[in-house]
C-alpha cells in the first residue's frame, strides 16, 4: 500500500500493466521524455524505452487512428490525448472507426484501446483545457467511457479498462490530479466496468455523479446536515442503472451534478432513466446541478460556471424539503 | 530571389506497356512470369465480369448502391499479385481485383452493397480490412497495422488504396506523416482516376502530380500508369521491398480511370466530357494486357471464350451465395456491439423495445414499478 | 404556390436568399456542376457562377473552418456536409471554432454560417450516411440545431436559419427529401427559429418528434384512434420547452421518438424538462421510443432499427394503459 | 528506376543578415529603410520586457500559464511590418511582437493570458483574429478570410501564422490544399523554433525542411532565417506581393527558437540541451539587430538606456490596465453567447442555477409546478 495521487496510481497502473502485457504500446504527444504534460507517464519512457513508449508527431486524429491500426492487429495501445479539448479532432476516428469496427466486421477486426483524456476545469488552465465532453462520447455505441474520482478507483478502473477487449475512453479529472492521496495496493486489482461505488450511504436523497465533482458534493453533503446517498458512478458508459435506481427508489429524489453543460448532458441521460425506473418512488422532479449551457468560461470565471459545493447544496435542500 | 538551395527533388513517372501496346523491354525485363500474366489477366475478366453483374443487381433493386470498378482493375490487382499472403490489404472500395486475388470470396462484395455486415466479416487469416466508406480515413488504420508489425519484428507490410480525392482529406497527411517519421513499413497507393464523384483531381490538387504529395514529408514517391499492369507491378515491387528491407514508406500514384459512374447512385453525364470517357477506354487496362498476351501467343480467342464462361459461372454462383445466405436475426445485431453486452443494451435485445414500460417484464423481474406496486428488480 | 418537395423547397430558399443576398456563398462536395448528390443545390452553380457556388477539395474541416473564415469575414457562408457521417471530421472546427468565436471574442467576431447537412435512415444507402448525430452538436453551447420535417416548414427555417446571425446546423431528413409534396408559397417567409409546431392536437398522449419520425409518429397516431398531441420540435436548440410542457401539462403522458440512439440521444433531455417542469402533473413515465443502444445496421436491417409506426403504437398504447 | 522525369522542385533558403553580422548586401539592398529599422528594433525590445514581465506574473501568480515569445520576435514582427493595415494576421500564441506592431494593446494579451476573454475583444479595425489555443486550426480560418477579401475584390490578403508542430495536423493540410487549389491571397508563416513543447522539429518531419511541406500543393514555398528580420521582410514582401497580385499562396519555413520554456507549465530542461540553447542565445534577434544598428551608428547606449526605460514605463501601464479591469458580472458570459439569449440560457443567467427548482420563481411567473398546485408559466 502506498499513499498515492491521482497522477501516481494512474503511473503505477501502466508500468504494472506494461510489465504484464508487451503488446501495450503508450502513444501520444509528450508522453515520452517529458513523461507527459501532467507527468501521468513519467518514467515509462525510461523504463520500457522508445519502441513501447512513443512520442507521436501532433496529430490527434493520427494519434487515434494509428492506435486503432495497431489494436486491430492485436496490440494494446493506451494513446494519450492531451486535454479533452484536443481529442475533437479524434472524434472522427473515434467514432467513425473504434466504435464501429467490431460491429461492422462481426467480431472479425476489434478495437482494443484505451485512449487516456484529462478532463475538467478547475485548475485555472487556458481556453479548451477544461471542458468535459463525456456525454457525447457515452451516445456513441460501442465505446465505453469510465472516470474515476479517486486514486484507487483511477488504478483499478484502468487496469480494467486496458484489459478491456472493447475500445475505451479513460477520462481523468484533472483537477483531481494532486487534490488529495490515497491508500493504493501495490498489488494489482481491477475494479469492473459498468458498476457504480456508493460513496456514502443515507435515505433522504440521492446524489448522483462522477469524476471532479464527486468532490464538491461530498462538500455539499457533509454541509447540509442531511441523511444523503452519494453514488459515484465511475463509468459513464454503460451507466449502473441498477444501482442508482435501487438508492432513488429508497430516497424519492436525485440530484445529478456535472461539469457539462446541462442541456443533453449525462445528467439528462440519468434523470431519464430514474424517472422511468422509479416513477412511482419520486416525491420531487430530479435536480440537475451542471455547468451552464454555455461556453466554459476562460479561468477568471470557472468557478462560477462550474457546479462547486455551494450550488449543490442549494439543491440539496430545495429537493429535500419538496 | 537569389538564395542558397537547400532541397531539391523530382517526381519520375513509370509506363512499361502503353495502351497502344508499346512494350519497354527494359523496365518490363523479367517482371512478371507469362504463368502469371496469365492468371492476372484472368482475374480482370472475372473482376469485370463481376462488376458488371453487380451493376445489374442494383439496377434491378437486388442490391444498394454500388460503386463500379471498371477500368482500375489493374491497380489493386498488381499491388496485391506483388504483396505477401500476410502483408495487409487496406482498401477503399474500388479495389475488388486484388481483393479477389487475394482469396476475397466474391459474396462478400455483393453483401457489403447489399447491406449486410457479414461482407465484412473477413474470413480468418485473409489480412484484409472491410471495405472503407469514408474517405481517407483508413490510411491511418494501415500504418496503425505496419507499426505492429514492425513493433513486433514480423517483416510484414501494409498496403493502403484510396483516391485522389482521399488526399484532400486531414487524415491521409496525418498517415503520411506518421508513416514517414516513425519509419513505417507501409505503402500508400493512391488511385488517381481523374475524378471524385464530379470534382477534377485538379480541384483536389493544382500540383502537376499527386505524386508529389510524398515529398512533404520527405517520402519515396513515385508515379506509374495504372492501367498497365507491368508498371504498377514494378513500382509495387520496390515500394514493398523498401517498406519490408527498410521500414520506409512509399506514395504511389496510379494513372487511371473510372470507366463507369461514381455508384449508381451517379450519373456521370452531367459533367464528364463523353470524348475523356472515350480516350480512355482506349486504355482499358483488360483489352491491353489481353492484346499483349495474343501478341505473345499467350491468348486466343478460345481461351476467351472458356474464361468468359469461367467468369459467367462463378460470378453467378457469388450472386447465389449471396442472395441465399440466412437472415440474421436483429438480436446478432445487439449481440455484435460488444464483448460482453451491457445491461440496458440487453433490455433492448431481448424486448425489441427502447421504451421503459415496452421492456416490462424482462428478464426475470419486472423493472418498471407499476401501479400495482409489484416489488422490481433493475438488471 | 407550388407543390414541393423537400428537395425543391429547400432549392428555392436557397435561389431566393441567394439572389436577395451577395454575401452567401454555397460550399461543398459535388455542389456545382453536379448539383449535390441529392441535387439540393440543382441550377445553383448555373444561376449563380463559380465564384458563388464553389466544389471544394474533399475535406469536411477545410469546409467548415473555410466557412469559418469567410463568416468571420462578414459574408454568409452555406457550407454543404454530404452525409451526417461526414460531418464527424468537421466535429472540431463546429465546436470548437463556430461555436466559441463569438463568446470568445465578446462579440468582436462572430460566425454566421448555415451548415447543411442531410441526416436519417431510411434510404437504403451504405454505412455512414443513415446515423442521426444531433444530441451531439445540441450539447455543445454556441450555435443552433434545426431539422425540418416538411417542405414549408424547410424553406421557412432555412431562411431564419441563413439569416441568424449564429452558426446553425440544418440537417435535413433525407428519408423525407422526396417523400411527399407539399404547397409551399413562392414568397420568401421565415419560421422562427426555437418554436415548436403543434402538427396534431389531442389530449390523451403528446408525443414530441422531429424529422423523419414526425411523419411515423403520424401513421401510428392514426392507427391509435386516440387523441394524441403530436408536436414537431423543428429546432433542436434552442429546445421549444414551453409549447412542450403546455401540453404535456394537459396530457398528463408524454412519447418522445427520435432515431438516434436512446443513451443520451435528445429524447433524454426532453424527457427531462417535462420532468422537471410537469412533475406533478405526470401520470405516466415518459417514454422514448428511438433507436437502439447500436451502431446503425446496414440497410438490410435498418428499418428494425429505425423507430417504425408500429413500434412508436406499442408506446402510445402502453403509455396511455398505464 | 529509369522513368520519365514528370516532376522537379527545390527549396530556398534566405539569410541576408546573419549571426556574426554579415550582412548581403546584394539581398538586403532597399529592403528597409533606416527610421523603419529603429523602430523595428524598439518593438523587438518592448515585447521582450513585456516577455519577461509577463513570466513573472505568472511565477508571482498574478497570471495564468503563459507562452514565452522570447527569441522569436523578428519573425510576427517583419511579417507585421510588410503587411497592409487591412490584411488580416491570424496568429497562434508566440506572436505578441506583430500583435503589437499592429496596434493590439498589450494589455489585451495579458487579459487572455490572466483567464479573461476581453483579451480577445478586438478593437474594431485591427484586422486580427484572437490567439488560437487549438493547435493547427487557425489556418483554415485565414484561408476563408483571404477567400472573402478576393471575393470581394479588396485587394486585402490574409497571413497566418503557426508553429513547426501545428504542421503535423490535418487542418494544416487542408487548409494549404484549400489555398492553392482554390487561389487564395495569403501566405502561410511557419515557425519552426525547433520544438513543439518536448518533441523535435524531426519527429514532426523527418524531411530535411518543413518549406518543402508546400510543394505538396505546388505552392511557392521558401525557407528563411526567422531571427533576420531582413530575411523575413524580404520572403515576406515577395509572398504577400504574390498573394496580393495574383492569388497565389506562399508557405515559408522560418527558422527561429524559441529561448524560453514551451510555456510556464513547461520545463525544457527535462527535453533539451544546454549546449543547443546556449547556440540559439548566440543568434537572437535582438542582439544581431542592435548590433547591426550601432555598426550603422543608428544606435547607441543612450539611446538603448531610454528605450529601456520606455519599454519599462509601457508595460508596467499594460500590466495596470489588465489588472485594474473591472469584474465582469457572470451573467454577461450568458449574454455572449448568441445574437439572442435562448430561454433556458436565460432562466440560468437570471436565477445562476440549473435546477430546476433553483430556477422557480423565474422572471414573471412561476415554472416549475409546486405541490400547491399555483398556475404556471414556462417561459
Ligand atoms: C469523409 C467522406 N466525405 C465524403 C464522402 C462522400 N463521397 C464518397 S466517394 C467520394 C469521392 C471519392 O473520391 P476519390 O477519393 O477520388 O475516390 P474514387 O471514388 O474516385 O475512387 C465522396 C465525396 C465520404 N464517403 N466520406
Ligand atoms: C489540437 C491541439 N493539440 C495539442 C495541444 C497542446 N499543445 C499546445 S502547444 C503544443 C505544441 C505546439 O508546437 P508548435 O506548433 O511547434 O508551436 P510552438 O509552441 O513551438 O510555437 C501542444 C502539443 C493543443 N493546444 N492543441
Ligand atoms: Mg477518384
Ligand atoms: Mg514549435
Amino acid at each position: 500500500m502506498a499513499n498515492l495521487t491521482l497522477v501516481q496510481a494512474i503511473n503505477l497502473a501502466l508500468i504494472q500493466e506494461m510489465e504484464r502485457d508487451d503488446r501495450i504500446i503508450i502513444l501520444g504527444e509528450d508522453i515520452g521524455v517529458n513523461g507527459g504534460v501532467f507527468r501521468v507517464t513519467e518514467g515509462l519512457h525510461k523504463r520500457f524505452g522508445e519502441k513501447r513508449v512513443v512520442d507521436t508527431p501532433l496529430a490527434e486524429s493520427g494519434i487515434l487512428g494509428t492506435a486503432i491500426g495497431l489494436a486491430m492487429a492485436g496490440l494494446r495501445p493506451i494513446p494519450e490525448i492531451q486535454f479533452e479539448g484536443f481529442l475533437a479532432p479524434a472524434y472522427d476516428q473515434i467514432c467513425t472507426h473504434a466504435a464501429r469496427m467490431r460491429s461492422r466486421t462481426r467480431g472479425a477486426l476489434t478495437v482494443p484501446l484505451t485512449v487516456r483524456v484529462p478532463i475538467g476545469g478547475g485548475i485555472h488552465a487556458p481556453e479548451l483545457h477544461s471542458d468535459s465532453p463525456e456525454a457525447v462520447y457515452a451516445h456513441q455505441p460501442g465505446i465505453k467511457v469510465v472516470m474515476p474520482s479517486s486514486p484507487y478507483d483511477a488504478k483499478g478502473l484502468l487496469i480494467s479498462a486496458i484489459r478491456d477487449p472493447d475500445p475505451v475512453i479513460f477520462f481523468e479529472p484533472k483537477r483531481l490530479y494532486r487534490a488529495f492521496r490515497e491508500e493504493v495496493p501495490e498489488d494489482e486489482y481491477t475494479i469492473p466496468l459498468g458498476k457504480a461505488r456508493v460513496v456514502a450511504e443515507g435515505d433522504e436523497v440521492t446524489v448522483i455523479s462522477w469524476g471532479a465533482p464527486v468532490v464538491q458534493c461530498m462538500t455539499a453533503i457533509e454541509a447540509s446536515g442531511k441523511s444523503i446517498e452519494l453514488i459515484d458512478l465511475r463509468t459513464i458508459y454503460p451507466i449502473d442503472t441498477q444501482t442508482i435506481v435501487q438508492s432513488v427508489r429508497k430516497t424519492g429524489r436525485a440530484v445529478i451534478v456535472h461539469e457539462a453543460p446541462k442541456n443533453c448532458g449525462l445528467g439528462a441521460e440519468i434523470a431519464s432513466r430514474i424517472m422511468e425506473h422509479c416513477f412511482l418512488y419520486l416525491e420531487a422532479p430530479i435536480q440537475r446541478v451542471t455547468g451552464f449551457d454555455m461556453t466554459m468560461p476562460y479561468y477568471k470565471k470557472e468557478l462560477e460556471y462550474l457546479p462547486e459545493a455551494e450550488r449543490i447544496g442549494k439543491a440539496l435542500a430545495e429537493v429535500a424539503a419538496y | 530571389m537569389p538564395a542558397r538551395t537547400v532541397y531539391t527533388a523530382s517526381i519520375e513517372s513509370v509506363s512499361i506497356l502503353d495502351e497502344h501496346g508499346r512494350f519497354d523491354a527494359q523496365l518490363g525485363a523479367d517482371l512478371i512470369p507469362n504463368d502469371d500474366l496469365v492468371k492476372l489477366y484472368e482475374q480482370m475478366a472475372i473482376s469485370r465480369r463481376f462488376d458488371e453483374i453487380a451493376f445489374k443487381l442494383q439496377r434491378s433493386g437486388r442490391m444498394g448502391t454500388y460503386p463500379e470498378n471498371r477500368g482500375q482493375e489493374a491497380t489493386s490487382l498488381g499491388a496485391a499479385y506483388v504483396l505477401n499472403k500476410d502483408d495487409w490489404l487496406v482498401t477503399c472500395y474500388r479495389e475488388n481485383t486484388g481483393l479477389f486475388w487475394r482469396g476475397l470470396p466474391m459474396e462478400y462484395i455483393l453483401l457489403h452493397w447489399m447491406g449486410d455486415e457479414r461482407g465484412n466479416k473477413i474470413p480468418d487469416g485473409l489480412c484484409i480490412t472491410p471495405l472503407a466508406i469514408p474517405i481517407g480515413t483508413q490510411m491511418l488504420h494501415a500504418a496503425g497495422l505496419a507499426w505492429a508489425a514492425k513493433y513486433r519484428e514480423e517483416k510484414r507490410i501494409a498496403c493502403t488504396f484510396f483516391g485522389d480525392g482521399a488526399t484532400s482529406e486531414g487524415d491521409f497527411h496525418e498517415a503520411m506523416n506518421f508513416a514517414a517519421n516513425l519509419d513505417l513499413p507501409i505503402v500508400f497507393f493512391c488511385q488517381n482516376n481523374g475524378w471524385a464523384i464530379s470534382v477534377p483531381t485538379n480541384k483536389q490538387c493544382s500540383a502537376p502530380t499527386l505524386a508529389q504529395r510524398g515529398i512533404a514529408y520527405g517520402m519515396d514517391c513515385i508515379q506509374c500508369d495504372g492501367n498497365d499492369i507491368f508498371a504498377v507491378v514494378r513500382v509495387m515491387k520496390e515500394a514493398s521491398q523498401r517498406a519490408r528491407e527498410t521500414n520506409r514508406p512509399t506514395f504511389i500514384e496510379a494513372l487511371t480511370y473510372r470507366l463507369g459512374d461514381h455508384t449508381t447512385a451517379d450519373d456521370a453525364r452531367r459533367y464528364r466530357d463523353e470524348a475523356e470517357l472515350q480516350m480512355w477506354m482506349q486504355r482499358d487496362p483488360i483489352i491491353r494486357l489481353g492484346n499483349y498476351l495474343k501478341e505473345l501467343k499467350l491468348w486466343d480467342r478460345s481461351k476467351e471464350d472458356a474464361l468468359q464462361e469461367r467468369a459467367k459461372a462463378e460470378v453467378a454462383d457469388a450472386v447465389k451465395r449471396a442472395e441465399e445466405i440466412a437472415d440474421t436475426p436483429i438480436e446478432e445485431y445487439f449481440d455484435a456491439m460488444y464483448a460482453d453486452i451491457p445491461e440496458e443494451l440487453r433490455r433492448q435485445r431481448d424486448t425489441l423495445r427502447t421504451s421503459s414500460l415496452g421492456q416490462e417484464g424482462f428478464a426475470q423481474g419486472v423493472e418498471t414499478p407499476t401501479k400495482q406496486g409489484i416489488e422490481e428488480t433493475v438488471n
